[in-house]
């Protein structure tokens, strides 16, 4: 193994500025990232907490690492990831979109897909880490690219359960709770930070 | 003889399928074919569990053709002669890196473009030096690509020359987007950490679409170190290794290297037509399958023991052994098995380069070896027996399966003597003749559709049988939206449903039962290419092989038709592309169609009937 | 159906594999005495023969019945009525029934097709009520949501 | 940047060593939540559940717990409809929920003098009811109102390769040490025909009788029950609110219907349900787990199926995670008997990091006994487990008889002797190689047959030619094989007693005996249910005693010292 890995970066923070309404994107090289109500808001951190900073910076790197570009929406009107990532891909230049939740929970998604239906899920939030999501970004934007990439490995933890299944459900509340009914999806900006952790 | 016309049946007992066929024998020995019956074979080929097999078929035949069991005047019966075949491979050749000179696994996304030379530095030893020659920064694991960019972009403030960057992680191009003054990036380089640092290295990265020029270029290797004529000659398998990759990185070391060895795999010892000859196996096919011509008729092949051969062919008798001795009473010992063919294939493997600091891969040559046995022929007489009895009727051993076949391919429509016929089966390809006076040759040779299925599978790193098989037995696809395809041959199919998810963007073979997406980052073309080469390797060489052994004096030229039979002549291109490699002698070739309307089906049922009216009293 | 037994079980008569075998057939007639291993070796028992009769299962329910439970003994009348159903079609109509997968008027036609091709009166009535029920909640087949052309520009 | 990690230790304060010592226990790893009642997050005890009430008029319940008939979702309706007896509907809510949870344990009410109450009351008249109870008095109710008087239980028989011969060998070793159900499931669903086989196979031979299913999607699995091939089934997922199971692509009507298909081919059937499901699913309507729960139960109960497995199942970790969780999972299984429905208690689920934590999870099940204790007892390594790992596996075989014997309760399973389990393993894996012979199925070698008798994971076998497996599980379905081929070739192939068991499970199809409530077959092969084993407890010395030969079974252990020779061990 050899090196070290970095001890506690300075955490980062990020904010979402809202630019307006989400517009359909022209672009063929893009990809379309949209977070749910509460992510980067009543949230700061996954299920396991990694700071939805890096949640976003690194779907936004793997994205990047592949030449194409990103959007990111926020959809205020639902809390269902399905829905979210659908709606999306609707709005995706490339018909490719990546929804996440607030507590993790990823899937990618297409625009001609029926909504209940994916290219990738990614259902256990507990064992998404910032490594997964770059992967997660990477393959939204190699699929954009009419490439087939590798699907992320799926992993999976029989002890994830008496750990999690409740504070995901709570999380899953919370979430709704930040619902605001009739709202349409909104363009956002990223603004990271750095900040001392801990 | 006899003043009515006798009902006879014919039933030909394979490996997967037992067919009948049902004729009416009139005293003038003309044959009316009245119906036929294929039905699953019940037990190993050639044991007595066939009984139950024969008889459905016997009876469905009876049926469809409205006749009762009572009338029938004898069942004939194939002389099965159970062949059994093996498949091995090894690998001969390995291709070593020392002293982790050279970095060659062609990241998807290397990070800017040209050519930079200069000495490797850690990128965390980058803020200690000074201003001076050109620095190759080397970037270990853990490090975030913004940290990275900052740390390269204030050395370069400082006044640092650094011309690329070797990166652990996959972020080439997050990093090159960020730094100030442009650099080729190369990453994704497991173990960086292995790169030799304070050497004079370099990093080439060109533009997408593009291959590198300088350090796959011999002299360009040389003009970059300075090297001597006898230097230029060591790095040779250097260039050659990178030919072909988008970036490379190369390190001067005092001996490093880049070796491509023969593998000591060890000799074949082929025994046959009274004489004993050895090849060395890493010689490659070509020289086996030379041997092997010259040791006809084979009676045995033997690995040397203790070598990778020996191996081969021991794993090779076992599976046979274990096959033979399934029905428990025949158990044969592997060293009772007499291989009496063999098949050389010429493959590679892709295999992890030793001593490569990024997983390399290199396509390793291989050779596949088939190899096959004829068992005993003893035990049909038992299913005769019972076939007898169950019936009440005289049951019959016929001819050998390949002679028989070649009188059931006579009745394809268009076909007359002489003519041949090649039975392309999983395991042996089989080929028999008959000439314009009746006289009749069969052979088996070793080597079919299961060693297609792992040339497939090995050369395309599959490691999943079942998808060589798919992308053996369908055509290919491109998946480019949820609602179109693009074909191999170019044209495009647009669906109403959409598609499958699990099937977007990929390339797929396209089954009866729908797409099926193939695990490889490979392209559509390099897939076709394999699976094509893979066929006209194994079907291609074994028609022109065994049809040599059966044509008269071995000349090609004395056979007018080529009768295509069995499972793989069904296949959507093995029988044009066996056609195209006899078109040059002037045979005509073509997939069977029995009794004109069997298609390459039922020849062996058929013939049996016509051999039994061509003896009949 | 008109299978009204006109045999009183009682609970003491269960299980009627043991206690009451004379009351018990294969839908093709024979005694359940003569499903032995004789019989399947040599090939006189076809798959069929190992099927439910109705007839059984209205005993079952009369025994149901008898032990105090009245909605197990319903389900076995629809179970009944259901044996005459081939396999396929059974999984066709349980699909239909799924949530927003018919019109009204389509489960209508299966209640229909229940009570008039099957003799079915009893699964025809639970098919509906959940048609009145699908109406009120809005859970009956919607009209063809507005295809992907639309936003396909 | 990196330097400044360094900076980044600061002091911290110190920490007690007990705490350390404390945090490191696994039950740490555990995670528990607060509860938040409003939207459904809390076991029982929620203001926000209904008040009870029942008006009926002309023959139709048109209120139900506070919602009149127009404001009836589909869960109300069909329990109002089909669920509750509307004849003694309003007398049995009349009667003060005290009143009722005191005749559960009361030893001087009968069994079915309970059921002419409960087969009246509401959904949240029954949540009053059990809220009224606390563990114990559960466990008391659940004694006396578990439908069958001989308690059983069910194991899961499962490879993490979907090897036939382990889920074969698994599967006889399970039987044999006691399991009257035996379930798998798949992780490639292509193997089932095959792994189903293999069930049948190695449960016939390990005890004849015992029952088995494979879990799969609704028309796979009611196939496979069709053909014979499986005995039974229960995963037939039910919900207690409209929008999840809206979302579960079913209604109360569809899986009514569903549940006579099975019944109308002779396959014994129950539900599954459990708390949590609800608010996992973000779908509670601010209603308590319990209260949900209960509305599944009676749905159940409505659609005329025998039995439920329930006990939160695989949302185990919901309920496990608030306070008072498991005294409502226990109060769960509790209301499944007190309405008269076969009840398989859940523990099927991993559940805890903490090994006493699992066990107490356990005892409001075990010590009163109920219909199946686990619906599914990992009879393979949790590794194996296809089900996600249940509370117990093999490693904790020693353990349950142990607790078994300590307690003198009967939990369904014995110690056997090793003999004897290689001995079935061995017969199983040979049974299943010439069954598979004579089939044509893809062979199984000696080799294989061998790795069986001895092996304990699906690490232990050699690898199996998948390709060739698949095909062969794919020419089961095309070539139309039934249980009577099975039968055909077990006796063909000179396993007589293996083919006897297997057309004594078939031939209960005929006869419908197995459609009771909570029927098993005993080893003699006699259907055994509510009828004919009815619960008859009614205070101490009456009911199921764990007594006689039975108890005999159950002292036997491991490593007993002999009383006569303490030097030797006996058993």
């Amino acid at each position: 193994m050899g090196t070290p890995t970095t001890s506690p970066a300075p955490e980062r923070t990020v904010r979402l500025r809202e630019l307006g309404p989400a517009r359909r994107g022209s672009r063929p090289d893009e990809v379309v990232i949209a977070v749910s109500p509460a992510f980067a808001d009543f949230f700061t951190k996954t299920i396991v907490d990694v700071p939805h900073a890096e949640v976003l910076r690194q779907l936004l790197a793997g994205i990047e690492e592949q030449g194409v570009t990103a959007r990111i929406v926020r959809v205020r009107d639902t809390a269902d990831l399905a829905a979210i990532a659908h709606t999306a891909a609707q709005l995706s230049g490339s018909g490719i979109a990546v929804g996440v939740l607030a507590r993790g929970t990823t899937m990618i998604h297409q625009k001609d897909l029926p909504r209940l239906s994916n290219l990738e899920l990614f259902p256990q939030s507990p064992l998404l880490d910032a490594q997964v999501f770059r992967r997660i970004g990477s393959n939204a934007a190699q699929y954009a690219k009419g490439e087939s990439p590798e699907p992320v490995p799926t992993r999976n933890d029989q002890m994830a359960r008496p750990r999690w299944q409740a504070k995901a459900a709570l999380l899953h509340l919370k979430e709704v709770e930040c619902i605001e009914a009739g709202r349409d999806p909104v363009e956002v900006e990223p603004a990271f930070e750095l900040s001392r952790a801990g | 003889m006899p003043d009515r016309a006798r009902l006879v049946v014919g039933v030909d007992i394979g490996n997967s399928t037992t067919e009948a066929c049902l004729a009416a024998v009139a005293p003038d020995r003309t044959v009316s074919y009245l119906g036929t019956d294929l039905t699953r074979t019940t037990g190993v080929k050639g044991t007595p569990d066939n009984t139950d097999g024969v008889l459905t078929a016997v009876r469905g035949a009876l049926r469809r053709a409205g006749r009762a069991a009572a009338e029938l005047d004898a069942v004939l019966l194939n002389e099965a002669t159970p062949v059994i075949s093996g498949l091995a491979m090894e690998t001969i050749t390995e291709t070593i890196i020392t002293e982790s000179t050279m970095i060659g696994h062609n990241p998807a996304t290397p990070g800017g473009q040209g050519l930079g030379v200069g000495t490797t530095v850690s990128l965390t030893e980058l803020d200690e030096i000074d201003p001076g020659p050109p620095v190759v920064c080397v970037v270990p694991h853990g490090w975030d690509f913004e940290d990275i960019a900052s740390t390269v972009n204030a050395a370069v403030g400082r006044g640092v020359d650094v011309v690329a960057a070797v990166l652990a992680g996959d972020d080439a191009v997050l990093v090159a987007n960020r730094l100030t003054r442009p650099v080729p990036v190369v990453d994704e380089v497991a173990a960086v950490e292995k790169v030799p640092l304070g050497m004079l290295a370099a990093v080439e990265v060109a533009a997408a679409g593009y291959t590198i020029r300088t350090l796959s270029n011999t002299y360009g290797l040389a003009t970059v170190f300075g090297l001597d004529p006898d230097q230029t000659r060591h790095v040779s398998p250097v260039a050659r290794a990178l030919t072909g990759n988008r970036s490379a990185v190369v390190v001067r070391t005092p001996s490093g290297d880049v070796t491509d060895r023969r593998i000591p795999v060890g000799t074949l010892e082929l025994r046959g037509s009274g004489k004993t000859l050895r090849v060395d196996l890493a010689t490659g096919a070509e020289e086996i399958m030379d041997a092997v011509a010259r040791a006809q008729p084979l009676e045995d092949a033997h690995g040397e023991p203790g070598t990778h051969v020996g191996g081969m062919l021991a794993q090779v008798r076992d599976t046979m052994a274990d096959v033979v001795g399934q029905d428990g009473e025949e158990a044969g010992s592997p060293v009772e098995i007499a291989i009496n063919d063999v098949l050389a294939v010429d493959t590679f493997v892709p295999a992890e380069v030793r001593g490569g600091l990024a997983g390399e891969m290199h396509l390793e040559n291989a050779v596949a070896l088939a190899a096959m046995v004829s068992t005993s022929r003893s035990r049909m007489r038992s299913v005769a027996e019972r076939v007898a009895e169950e019936l009440g009727v005289a049951t019959l051993i016929g001819g050998v399966e390949g002679k028989m076949a070649v009188r059931g391919a006579l009745t394809t429509p268009g076909v007359d003597r002489p003519v041949a016929v090649l039975d392309l089966g999983g395991g042996s390809t089989d080929a028999a003749e008959l000439d314009r006076e009746g006289r009749d040759t069969a052979v088996h040779v070793a080597g079919a559709g299961e060693l297609v299925t792992k040339l497939i599978d090995s050369e395309l790193a599959l490691d999943d049988r079942e998808v060589a098989e798919n992308i053996k037995r369908s055509p290919l696809a491109k998946v480019e939206s949820f609602f179109h395809v693009r074909h191999e041959d170019g044209t495009v199919q647009f669906f109403d449903e959409p598609l499958p998810s699990h099937v977007f963007a990929r390339v797929v073979t396209l089954a009866p039962e729908g797409p099926t997406p193939i695990p490889t980052r490979h392209g559509l073309d390099h897939v076709r290419q394999i699976r094509r080469e893979a066929k006209r390797r194994v079907f291609v060489v074994n028609a022109v092989r065994a049809l040599r052994q059966v044509a008269a004096g071995g000349n090609l030229r004395t056979l007018d038709f080529v009768v295509l039979l069995g499972g793989s002549a069904l296949d959507f291109e093995i029988p044009e592309m066996i056609a195209d490699a006899l078109a040059g002698y002037g045979i005509v070739c073509g997939t069977g169609n029995v009794l004109g309307t069997e298609g390459p089906r039922n020849a062996v049922a058929s013939g049996l009937v016509a051999a039994h009216a061509a003896a009949a009293p | 159906m008109s299978l009204s037994p006109t045999i009183e079980l009682r609970t003491e008569d269960y299980p009627l594999s043991v206690n009451r075998p004379d009351l018990l057939a294969t839908p093709t007639g024979k005694p359940i005495t003569a499903l032995t291993m004789e019989a399947v070796v040599s090939g006189e028992l076809s798959p069929d023969d190992l099927r439910i009769a109705p007839e059984t299962l209205l005993l079952q329910a009369q025994l149901a019945e008898a032990a105090g439970r009245p909605q197990l003994a319903a389900n076995f009348r629809r179970a009944a009525e259901m044996t005459a159903i081939p396999d396929a079609e059974v999984l066709a109509m349980y699909n239909a029934l799924r949530p927003r997968k018919s019109s009204g008027p389509q489960l209508a036609e299966l209640a229909d097709r229940l009570e008039n091709a099957y003799s079915a009166p009893e699964c025809a009535a639970l098919v509906r009520e959940a048609a009145e029920v699908y109406a009120r909640r809005n859970l009956l087949a919607r009209p063809p949501a507005a295809d992907h052309s639309a936003t396909d520009a | 940047m990196r330097g400044d990690a360094d900076a980044m230790t600061t002091t911290q304060p110190r920490r007690s060593r007990r705490t350390e010592i404390l945090e490191n226990r696994p039950v740490n790893l555990d995670g528990f939540v607060e509860e938040w009642p409003e939207k459904g997050l809390v076991a029982m005890d929620s203001d926000y559940d209904p008040a009870p009430s029942v008006r009926v008029e002309n023959g139709r319940i048109v209120e139900l717990d506070g919602t009149t008939r127009d404001q009836f979702d589909f869960m109300d309706t069909f329990i109002a409809d089909h669920a509750i007896d509307v004849a003694s509907a309003e007398r049995a809510n009349a009667i003060p929920s005290e009143e009722i949870a005191r005749m559960l344990i009361d030893t001087h009410v009968s069994r079915n003098e309970v059921l002419a109450v409960t087969r009246g009351l509401t959904p949240a008249k029954i949540l009053d009811v059990v809220e009224l109870m606390n563990v114990v008095e559960i466990m008391q109710g659940m004694q006396k109102m578990r439908a069958r008087r001989t308690p059983a239980n069910q194991g899961h028989s499962t490879s993490a390769r979907d090897n036939p011969i382990q889920v074969a060998a698994d599967a006889a070793e399970g039987a044999m040490r006691g399991f009257a159900e035996l379930e798998t499931t798949l992780g490639v669903v292509r193997y089932a025909p095959l792994v189903a086989i293999a069930l049948q196979v190695g449960a016939q031979v390990g005890r004849g009788g015992v029952l088995t299913q494979c879990a799969l999607e609704e028309a796979t699995e009611l196939e496979l029950g069709m053909r014979g091939i499986t005995a039974y089934a229960e995963t037939i997922s039910v919900y207690g609110t409209e929008p999840v199971f809206v979302d579960g692509d079913d209604t109360p009507w569809s899986k009514a219907f569903l549940a006579s298909a099975y019944a109308s081919r002779g396959i014994k059937m129950r539900f599954t349900s459990g708390t949590g499901s609800e608010v996992q699913m973000g779908n509670a309507e601010g209603k308590s787990m319990l209260y949900l729960e209960i509305r599944c139960i009676l749905m159940a109960k409505g659609a005329g199926v025998q039995g439920l497995q329930n006990g939160s199942i695989s949302c185990i970790g919901v309920p496990g995670a608030v306070p008072g969780g498991i005294r409502a999972v226990a109060a769960e299984n509790l209301v499944a008997s007190m309405v008269d429905l076969e009840c398989a208690s859940g523990n099927d689920q991993s559940f805890s990091h903490s090994a006493m934590r699992r066990t107490a999870r356990l005892m409001p099940q075990l010590l009163p006994g109920t219909d199946f204790v686990c619906s599914g007892y990992s009879g393979v390594p949790n590794a194996d487990n296809m089900f996600a790992g249940s509370n117990f596996d093999t490693e904790d075989y020693d353990d349950w008889n142990t607790i078994q014997r300590d307690l003198q309760v009967d939990g369904g399973l014995r110690h056997v002797r090793e003999a004897e389990i290689l001995q079935v393993r061995n017969k199983a894996a040979r049974a299943l190689q010439a069954l598979f012979s004579h089939l044509d199925l893809p062979p199984i070698t000696d080799e294989e047959v061998e790795a069986a008798t001895y092996a304990d994971s699906s690490n232990d076998y050699p690898l199996r030619d998948v390709l060739a497996d698949l095909k062969g599980a794919q020419a089961v379905m095309d070539r139309g094989i039934t249980g009577l081929d099975l039968v055909r070739g077990l006796e063909a192939t000179g396993f007589h007693d293996v083919a006897e068991n297997l057309l004594a499970v078939l031939r209960q199809r005929v006869s419908g005996d197995l459609l009771q409530t909570s029927a098993v077959l005993t080893a003699e092969l006699t259907p055994l249910s509510a009828i004919n084993d009815p619960n008859d407890y009614q205070g101490p010395g009456t009911g199921y005693r764990l007594q006689g030969e039975r108890w005999e079974q159950l002292k036997k252990l491991r490593h007993v010292t002999s009383a006569t020779d303490p030097e030797t061990e006996v058993g």
